[in-house]
């Protein structure tokens, strides 16, 4: 995995703030977020369910629901910010640079027209390719998913796919131009073992084929352990540690994911109570002024409450915010 | 970078969630405003004006017959007169009552009763779903107007007939809608799960299809609204409507089309009333319908500049 | 697909056989004909015989029954009023209702699309609201009124076009169309938009854009189609009204359709056009009820084959 | 409300039981001859292939499908002769948690309303008490009272589900159904969920079926596991027996395919071919197609084979 | 078809634009407005015609006519006419006209209208000459035979014919169905030669754009506009014999007494009526028949409205227990006349204003046949029904025997003495019946009271400047198109 490509950096987010128009008036989900993902590698993006990731992936690339909007922050990709593009320069870079597989798999996929043209749509769009050339690249597509009878396939509809297949589809659909930057929204939950061992397979030859960077969301940390490079943690709209996984994972120096470590069955006894971080997060409208997770840290002093830690790089490849960082990675 | 400026913000008690009333929703929403006003005045004009106007609306005065709107006949004289010389403005404020009182009830009655046999038959399919659009197909193939003059004719027209009549003929326009949609509602998971807690069907359709077929048969509602007084104005075109000397909007038109070219004032004015109303009626759905909505309601209360965004499009 | 049109056409024949008894009683309710078409001076006899000839002196169920026997021969009997068969008159007027009521409904479908797709791409903006408000105000105009005022303005005042009539080119077709237009129009304006402002906030709208796609693409090629179901039962009902007759342009314009036919023949106590008239339309507004849905099944697979592996 | 018989061990009884789709002209069979017993305060586990009729099975014990074949007895009663006030009663026992956190919310209704639906059906709580038990759930479930008047299209993914989960425990059920209950939540809330429902279990003696892909939280959570492939069980018993020493071949692939966080597992077993069409499933043994034990003897109906009384699969070459 | 354009220069073709279209053109149901419009006079001629400005009657297809005993008429037959196919008329002819009109089961309009149900006896004697017999004695045959237009021996007696063939100096051309009907001239017509050479018919029902396609220019006539689309520019006023009035049901309390009856005569404004509603193209009537018919009383002038004496009349009424709170219907029928609704709206303000509950009742043609025809219906309490009677004839004897016998089809009630003085005028002739008609009348008013009056009626037609042409009072029932030519006078 140490091509020398590894230290190009493909996407890297800089303190990206997403706020939300609410009738209750406006929060701010996403505060601050950066991270960065080299050529050819993966980040596992993790975090609380709400905690912003979804968010955050829509922001980068740009298609939040309209009572979101990104009020700060850049995202560089390949040397541009692509949050100052207008409509059309982001048209072109999605698809062929930037893509994008949702959470929401069930309904991602337009129920009224036959898949295969929706397969086919990136070629005809970016590659200017006839009908029947982007049919034969979408038929490709769907052999390389793993549909069977990909030919027969092209003209079924959405409905007729199992869920685990309508993912394929869209993962399909996302890598279809080889994207330099992936975003994978929870790709594999609605998947047993098997179907999402094989995706996962997929996305790793993909990714070495074209030096694709991927950026991770999930909840499983065991994929994470087998798939990711590095891996954020976010918490309440921050990301408060970043490192490669193994590192992370093994000594954390966040409470939080030190919390969230705890809390997998693998290893717990079983029969007992699952450990599990005391408490919710805060509420986007009571978001307090210090460290975001100062209320259900067991570390938490006067400190955290007034003022908030900034992730701070720990010079070995690994940034984390909290006031104990030092503490805790000696721990 | 922050934490400075988030202070005062978190020194305030966690700030409740603000759920806005329907009327700051209406406050919001200036289009939606002006006709809420508008049909509040219409409203106010059918149940007030009759008793307001006395008279003026029958009392005939043939030697000032088409008179056209002017300041000099005193206030009822602002509006003209028609052929009678009755004035206008009286029999547009007399009619105002008799309009809605003829158009509400039989948007009411067949929105009521096309949209409940609409979801129940979607809502449960097979033989019921077959009956109900085969029942809706034959209404829809009879011609209304038959109906209308056997009704009138045989049992003298009436309001409460002409009600029935206008009732009866929309009856599929809602059940056709009603039905298709609550097909398609009928297969979600929710509506399984409401089944798993053992909620009956017209519960059921109370609680998980009718808020969201609700919208769209509003819009078609207030879209009918307009056809039912216009139909109205046929019937009286065809002397089965409303019998003089009560008189509806409608009534106005058919008999002021004549005067057209030379006293434009007395079908025009009724024919605005009615726009208008069904304008304000329409606006106020339209409202409704993203007030109703809260994957929508954030359109009301954004600010001005993001209503009208796009997903994804940068403005 | 053949065995679904062959249930629906079964299924759809025992409603005709309630429109069919259904307006032969109800034709009945309104009255004799007798005196409309005996001089107000004919003696006992000449009634008694005139009902005779007619069938009326028998008792409704006997009327009925004869007819039904005439209608299985495709004998809709004669117009008192002309004397032609009826049927023949029904086919006769027919043509012009339903060309009528096809160009119509065409432009005011794709007018309808564009402009409603058009307002729901940004609701509550000034387009849309300039798009609601004078769709609207075209729908609440009175048919009547428009048709007169084209009549006016655009046949006497501007010179521009033909006050009526229905031979001469393309002109003749513009008042009355657009006399026909208005209220399908302004209705579908405000359906399609509905629709569309739910099919536009659709996730595979989202995924349309990540992939790329143009607006023009995602509007139209993604959520229109989606839009399209609503819109398609309402686009339905309202050419079903077309069908039934489009009373006032013909009236109007003197366009011999299908629609004056048949309130003259109501006026007229007319039974045997009368009941022609309607079995004609019933039978189109079937046929047009199975068109709809096997365009249903042609723009939503998921109607078509439910669920498949 | 009606007791019915509570003593008697299990809860659910399940037997034979087949469901067949028309599709087209052909028959899809989800199920095919599925046994299943959930004792009281038991938790069941249900892993298994996409697709293998897993939802199929909940929706028929939910009584939202009706089977064509076979039998289902909730203690002594069979829910699909019951009939009005009776059937409520028992509606009130059985609750289900939907896999699809998206699609089983209604999407106009506030989350208070929606976790308050099963009161209103049973005419249970006054509307007063409602807003506390309300608030109540919520945090029990890891939301807060503050969300209450929020809409589900304003929750993230996990958070929906939460919702799901709290609805289905207002009626305080006797069986909850739980189709991939944890899948959308991150971990801490995962492990709050299913402590809660751990919680409930011994509190009051919930049985849970629990369908999930997550096999090591099937593991923490089962007592007993059952894995299907195709409409059919090929594999049940004790959880740690089936993990540990599994009888079926499929069982063993799944279990090497499942991630874990310690790095060195072994090679994981890949198995090759798709995932046949349930429309015309092969014959015999259901997985021969992909198994790298399958001989000819495969395409016969497979032998029952038991590993004990209690662990039993169906494979002509057990592990 | 090539007339298509010809909607600009009007040129040879005269373009008229009817209210509807003729629901056939069977000379025998020409007494059909609709029908008698297009065919009478222009397709087919009668043997006699009537002047309908003096009543008088003119030889047409019979050249003389006299009576040769009470129920014995002979018709000396015009020869050297013959029919568009070419086939000479004969009396032969004629006797097959009358006797396929008047004798046969076809049931024409013509046979109840004008002749009651007694067959004629026709005889011809020689190709010139026809002898008609009644049963009763029948002063005015001829008249009634005026409505008899001549069809040749060929014609089907079994059925109505759509399209005829006759005598006249037009000949059907071509009758698109909804379209139109054209007319081209016949060539070997035996009278002067028409004006134009071709006619083409089409129909619009609505006033104002039969108005408007005058003023475009492509029509040249129009049959009855309305008064608010009639200007000097596009129309001509013509008196068409019509009379409007309410019949009152004086079997009916309150109706049933003469004081109220006559109070609601007192109560309407006719003059106002005429200037307001009918735009001064009407007359105030005190008779059902208007000048110019034989029996009308030239003494009896419209009494001026009086509300008081009005009001009086029903007072004195109903202190002598007559029931005038008791709501009485005003039928009227939609389309009856211009402006028929605001008339009805009137007439119950009026009546309103003098004590009396009146509701308006607006019908279509069938429905208000109903109340119009005996038998009358039952429970509807006392009505007032609108009506309109055009007396074509000419002569009040077609009135009398309709609306005033007691028993008459169109009588609610009458007297013994006015049933006397109707037989016995209907034997008169000349003065004598003139006299006794004009007394009948003016009995009417003072003693029975069954009708309030409100206007002798005048026809609007529309009408180009391009085209010459002057109404008479039959014009609302025929329209004579040899009697039009260009305005210029240069005839094509
Ligand atoms: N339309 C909306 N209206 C109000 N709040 C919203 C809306 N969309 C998202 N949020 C809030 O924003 C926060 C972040 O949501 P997001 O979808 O990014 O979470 P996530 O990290 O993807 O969670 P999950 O893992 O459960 O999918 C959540 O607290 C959610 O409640
Ligand atoms: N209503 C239906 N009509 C036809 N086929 C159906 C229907 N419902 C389910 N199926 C089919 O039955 C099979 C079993 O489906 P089911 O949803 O039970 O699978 P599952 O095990 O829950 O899968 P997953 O893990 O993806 O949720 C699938 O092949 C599916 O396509
Ligand atoms: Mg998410
Ligand atoms: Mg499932
Ligand atoms: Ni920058």
């Amino acid at each position: 995995m140490s091509e020398p490509s590894m230290s190009a950096t493909a996407l890297s987010v800089e303190g990206l703030r997403v706020d939300l128009h609410t009738p209750g008036g406006v929060l701010r989900a996403v505060d601050d977020v950066s991270f960065a993902v080299r050529k050819g590698r993966t980040l596992a993006l993790l975090g609380e369910s709400g905690c912003g990731k979804s968010l955050t992936a829509q922001s980068i690339v740009g298609l939040l629901d309209p009572i979101a909007e990104v009020t700060g922050g850049a995202v560089h990709i390949g040397g541009t910010d692509v949050l100052t593009l207008d409509h059309a320069g982001r048209r072109e870079l999605a698809g062929p640079v930037l893509s994008i597989v949702f959470q929401d798999a069930l309904t991602a996929l337009n129920p009224v027209q036959p898949v295969g043209r929706q397969l086919a749509e990136p070629f005809r769009i970016h590659k200017g390719l006839s009908r029947r050339a982007a049919k034969a690249e979408a038929v490709e597509l769907m052999a390389r998913v793993g549909i069977p009878e990909p030919k027969a396939r092209y003209r079924a509809y959405p409905h007729q796919f199992s869920g685990g297949m309508r993912q394929r589809l869209l993962i399909a659909m996302a890598v279809a131009l080889g994207p330099d930057v992936l975003l994978a929204d929870e790709p594999t939950t609605a998947l047993d073992v098997t179907v999402q061992a094989q995706i996962m397979r997929l996305l790793s030859d993909l990714q070495s084929e074209r030096d694709m960077a991927v950026v991770l969301i999930t909840h499983d940390l065991a994929l994470v352990a087998e798939q990711a490079d590095d891996v954020a943690v976010m918490y309440a709209g921050n990301v408060v540690e970043t490192g490669p996984v193994r590192e992370v994972f093994d000594h954390p120096r966040h409470p939080y994911t030190k919390g969230l470590l705890d809390s997998v069955p693998e290893h717990a006894v079983k029969g007992a109570a699952l450990p599990a971080v005391p408490g919710s997060p805060p509420e986007l409208s009571a978001i307090p002024s210090g460290c975001v997770f100062q209320a259900r840290c067991p570390l938490a002093t006067a400190r955290c409450a007034d003022e908030r830690p900034r992730l701070e790089p720990s010079g070995d490849g690994r940034a984390t915010a909290c006031h104990f960082t030092e503490e805790l990675s000696r721990a | 970078m922050t934490a400075t400026v988030k202070k005062e913000a978190a020194a305030e008690p966690a700030v409740k969630r603000r759920r806005h009333t329907w009327w700051q929703l209406l406050g919001k929403d200036r289009f939606a405003a002006v006709a809420a006003v508008v049909l509040g005045l219409v409203v106010l004009t059918a149940v007030l004006g009759p008793w307001l106007i006395g008279d003026r609306a029958v009392r005939q005065d043939l030697r000032a017959s088409l008179q056209p709107p002017s300041f000099d006949h005193g206030f009822f004289g602002l509006l003209g007169t028609d052929v009678l010389g009755r004035s206008v403005l009286a029999r547009l404020v007399e009619a105002a009552g008799t309009t809605l009182s003829v158009a509400v009830p039989a948007v009411l009655c067949s929105l009521v009763i096309g949209s409940a046999i609409g979801m129940w038959a979607g809502y449960h399919g097979g033989w019921r779903e077959s009956l109900a659009m085969r029942v809706a197909d034959v209404i829809l193939s009879f011609p209304s107007l038959l109906l209308a003059v056997v009704v009138l004719y045989v049992f003298a027209p009436s309001a409460a007939n002409i009600v029935l009549i206008l009732a009866f003929a929309r009856i599929p326009i809602y059940l056709r809608t009603a039905r298709a949609e609550s097909a398609e509602l009928r297969t979600r998971l929710f509506v399984d799960a409401a089944r798993t807690f053992g909620t009956k069907s017209w519960p059921t359709i109370y609680r998980h299809l009718l808020p969201i077929v609700l919208p769209t048969l509003l819009t078609v509602a207030t879209l009918d609204f307009c056809f039912v007084m216009l139909s109205e104005s046929s019937l009286s075109f065809l002397g089965i409507g409303i019998q003089p000397p009560d008189v509806s909007w409608g009534l106005m038109v058919a008999q002021g089309r004549q005067y057209l070219q030379t006293a434009w004032w007395i079908a025009v004015l009724p024919g605005v009333a009615i726009v208008l109303t069904t304008v304000s009626a329409t606006i106020l759905a339209a409202w409704a319908r993203l007030a109703g909505d809260p994957a929508q309601r954030w359109r009301l209360t954004a600010a001005k500049r993001r209503r009208g965004a796009v997903a994804g499009v940068t403005a | 697909m053949i065995t679904f049109l062959r249930r629906r056409i079964v299924s759809s024949a025992i409603p005709l056989v309630f429109v069919v008894l259904g307006v032969f009683v109800l034709a009945r309710l309104t009255g004799d004909p007798v005196n409309l078409y005996l001089p107000l001076s004919a003696t006992e006899e000449q009634r008694a015989e005139f009902a005779a000839a007619h069938g009326f002196d028998q008792s409704i169920l006997a009327q009925l029954w004869d007819y039904l026997g005439q209608v299985v021969r495709l004998d809709f009997g004669e117009s008192l009023r002309t004397g032609q068969p009826a049927g023949e008159m029904v086919l006769t007027a027919f043509p012009a209702t339903l060309q009528l009521a096809a160009v119509t409904m065409l432009i005011a479908i794709v007018g309808a699309v564009l402009i409603g797709s058009l307002a729901a791409y940004r609701p509550n903006s000034l387009a849309d609201r300039v798009a609601s408000f004078l769709s609207m105000t075209a729908a609440s105009i009175p048919d009547f009124w428009f048709a007169i005022m084209g009549v006016l303005v655009f046949g006497v005042s501007l010179d521009l076009l033909p006050t009526s009539g229905v031979d001469g080119g393309a002109e003749v077709w513009v008042l009355p169309i657009a006399t026909l237009l208005i209220r399908p129009f302004g209705v579908l304006v405000q359906v399609v938009r509905g629709a569309m402002v739910g099919a536009l906030s659709a996730p595979y709208v989202k995924v349309a854009r990540s992939k790329g796609a143009s607006e023009k693409r995602v509007v139209f090629g993604h959520a229109l189609r989606n839009a399209t179901m609503p819109a398609l039962t309402v686009a339905g009902d309202l050419t079903i009204g077309l069908v039934n007759g489009a009373v006032v342009v013909e009236t109007i314009f003197g366009w011999p359709g299908i629609g004056k036919l048949m309130i003259d023949s109501i006026l007229q106590r007319d039974f045997a056009v009368l009941q022609a008239a309607v079995l004609l339309t019933a039978v189109t507004i079937f046929v047009l009820n199975i068109v709809i849905d096997i365009c249903y099944a042609l723009i939503d697979a998921r109607v078509r084959q439910p669920v498949a592996a | 409300m009606l007791e019915v018989n509570v003593t008697a061990p299990p809860v659910l009884e399940a037997t034979g039981l087949r469901k067949t789709f028309r599709v087209g002209r052909k028959h899809l069979t989800a199920l095919d001859g599925v046994d299943l017993r959930i004792g009281r305060g038991e938790t069941v586990g249900l892993v298994g292939e996409s697709g293998c009729g897993k939802s199929t099975l909940a929706r028929v014990l939910l009584m939202l499908a009706r089977p064509d074949d076979g039998t289902v007895r909730f203690g002594d009663v069979n829910p699909f002769a019951l009939r009005g006030k009776e059937l409520l009663a028992w509606r009130r026992r059985v609750q289900m948690v939907f896999q699809d956190p998206y699609a089983s919310l209604n999407e106009r209704m506030t989350a208070a309303d929606i976790i308050g639906e099963p009161w209103r059906t049973h005419r249970d709580a006054a509307p007063a008490d409602r807003r506390a038990r309300v608030r109540e759930l919520l945090e029990l479930v890891g939301l807060r009272a503050g969300d209450a008047d929020r809409y589900p299209g304003e929750f993230s993914g996990g958070q929906r589900q939460r919702i799901g989960i709290a609805r289905a425990l207002a009626l305080n059920p006797d069986l909850i159904v739980c189709d991939e209950p944890v899948s959308a939540l991150d971990l801490s809330v995962q492990a709050q969920v299913l402590n809660l429902l751990a919680e409930l279990q011994r509190e009051l003696g919930v049985s849970y079926l629990f369908i999930s892909h997550d096999l090591s939280v099937v593991r923490h959570v089962a007592d007993r596991v059952s894995v299907m492939y195709l409409g059919k069980v090929v594999e049940e018993g004790p959880t740690e027996e089936v993990f540990d020493r599994p009888v079926h071949p499929y069982t063993a692939a799944l279990m090497s395919a499942a991630p874990t966080l310690t790095p060195d597992r072994g090679d994981p077993i890949l198995l090759r071919g798709e995932i046949p069409s349930p429309l015309d499933p092969p014959s015999g043994c259901r997985f021969r197609t992909r198994c790298w034990k399958a001989t000819d003897e495969c395409a016969t109906p497979p032998p029952v084979v038991a590993r004990d009384s209690r662990h039993t699969g169906l494979c002509h070459h057990p592990l | 078809n090539s007339e298509a354009g010809d909607a600009g220069a009007g040129g040879d073709t005269l373009r008229i634009v009817l209210a509807q279209e003729p629901p056939t053109l069977e000379p025998c149901e020409s007494s059909l407005t609709g029908t008698g419009m297009v065919v009478r006079s222009n397709i087919t001629e009668p043997l006699i015609e009537r002047d309908p400005a003096t009543g008088a009657l003119e030889p047409l297809l019979s050249t003389g006519w006299r009576q040769t005993s009470p129920t014995t008429w002979t018709f000396d037959i015009r020869s050297g006419v013959t029919f568009q196919d070419g086939q000479p008329f004969t009396a032969e002819d004629a006797a097959f006209t009358i006797d396929r009109a008047v004798n046969s089961d076809l049931m024409c309009n013509v046979d109840g209208y004008v002749f009651d149900d007694s067959p004629l006896g026709l005889h011809v004697d020689s190709p010139a000459k026809l002898t008609v017999t009644t049963e009763k004695p029948d002063p005015i045959l001829p008249l009634r035979l005026s409505f008899v237009e001549m069809v040749p021996r060929t014609t089907d007696t079994g059925a109505k014919v759509r399209e005829p063939v006759g005598t006249g100096p037009y000949a059907i051309a071509d009758w698109q169905t909804g379209v139109s009907i054209t007319l081209t001239r016949n060539d070997t017509y035996w009278g002067d030669a028409p004006a134009y050479p071709r006619v083409r018919y089409v129909w619009r029902s609505e006033s104002s754009v039969r108005a408007a396609m005058i003023a475009k220019g492509e029509a040249d006539m129009s049959t009855g506009l309305d008064p608010e689309d009639a200007t000097p520019e596009n129309s001509v006023a013509y008196p068409n014999n019509e009379t409007t009035a309410l019949r009152l049901d004086g079997t009916q309390a309150p109706l049933d007494d003469i004081r109220v009856r006559k109070a609601i005569g007192l109560a309407i404004d006719r003059q106002a009526v005429v200037d307001v509603l009918f735009d001064g193209n009407a007359e105030p009537a005190a008779q059902l028949i208007p000048d110019g018919v034989v029996g009308y009383n030239d003494a009896l002038k419209p009494a001026p409205a009086d509300l008081d004496g009005a009001r009086q009349l029903v007072r004195e009424a109903k202190d002598d227990g007559a029931p005038v709170d008791r709501e009485i219907t005003l039928v009227a029928r939609n389309g009856q006349f211009p402006r028929v609704a605001e008339t009805a709206e009137v007439l119950q303000y009026s009546l309103g204003q003098i004590g009396l509950n009146v509701k308006i009742l607006m019908t279509d043609t069938a429905a208000h046949l109903v109340y119009q025809l005996r038998p009358f219906p039952r429970d509807v309490g006392p009505v007032a029904l609108l009506i309109m009677h055009g007396n074509q004839a000419g002569d009040a004897g077609f009135t009398t025997s309709q609306y005033l016998l007691s028993d008459g089809p169109q009588s609610y009630f009458g007297t013994d003495a006015l049933d006397d003085m109707i037989t016995d005028a209907d034997q008169l002739s000349g003065d004598a019946r003139q006299q006794a008609f004009a007394d009948i009348f003016a009995h009417q008013n003072a003693e029975v009271a069954q009708y309030a009056y409100l206007a002798h009626m005048q026809g609007l037609m529309g009408m180009s400047p391009s085209v010459h042409y002057e109404p008479n009072p039959a014009t609302g029932d025929e329209l004579r198109l040899a009697e039009i030519r260009p305005a210029d006078g240069d005839a094509r």
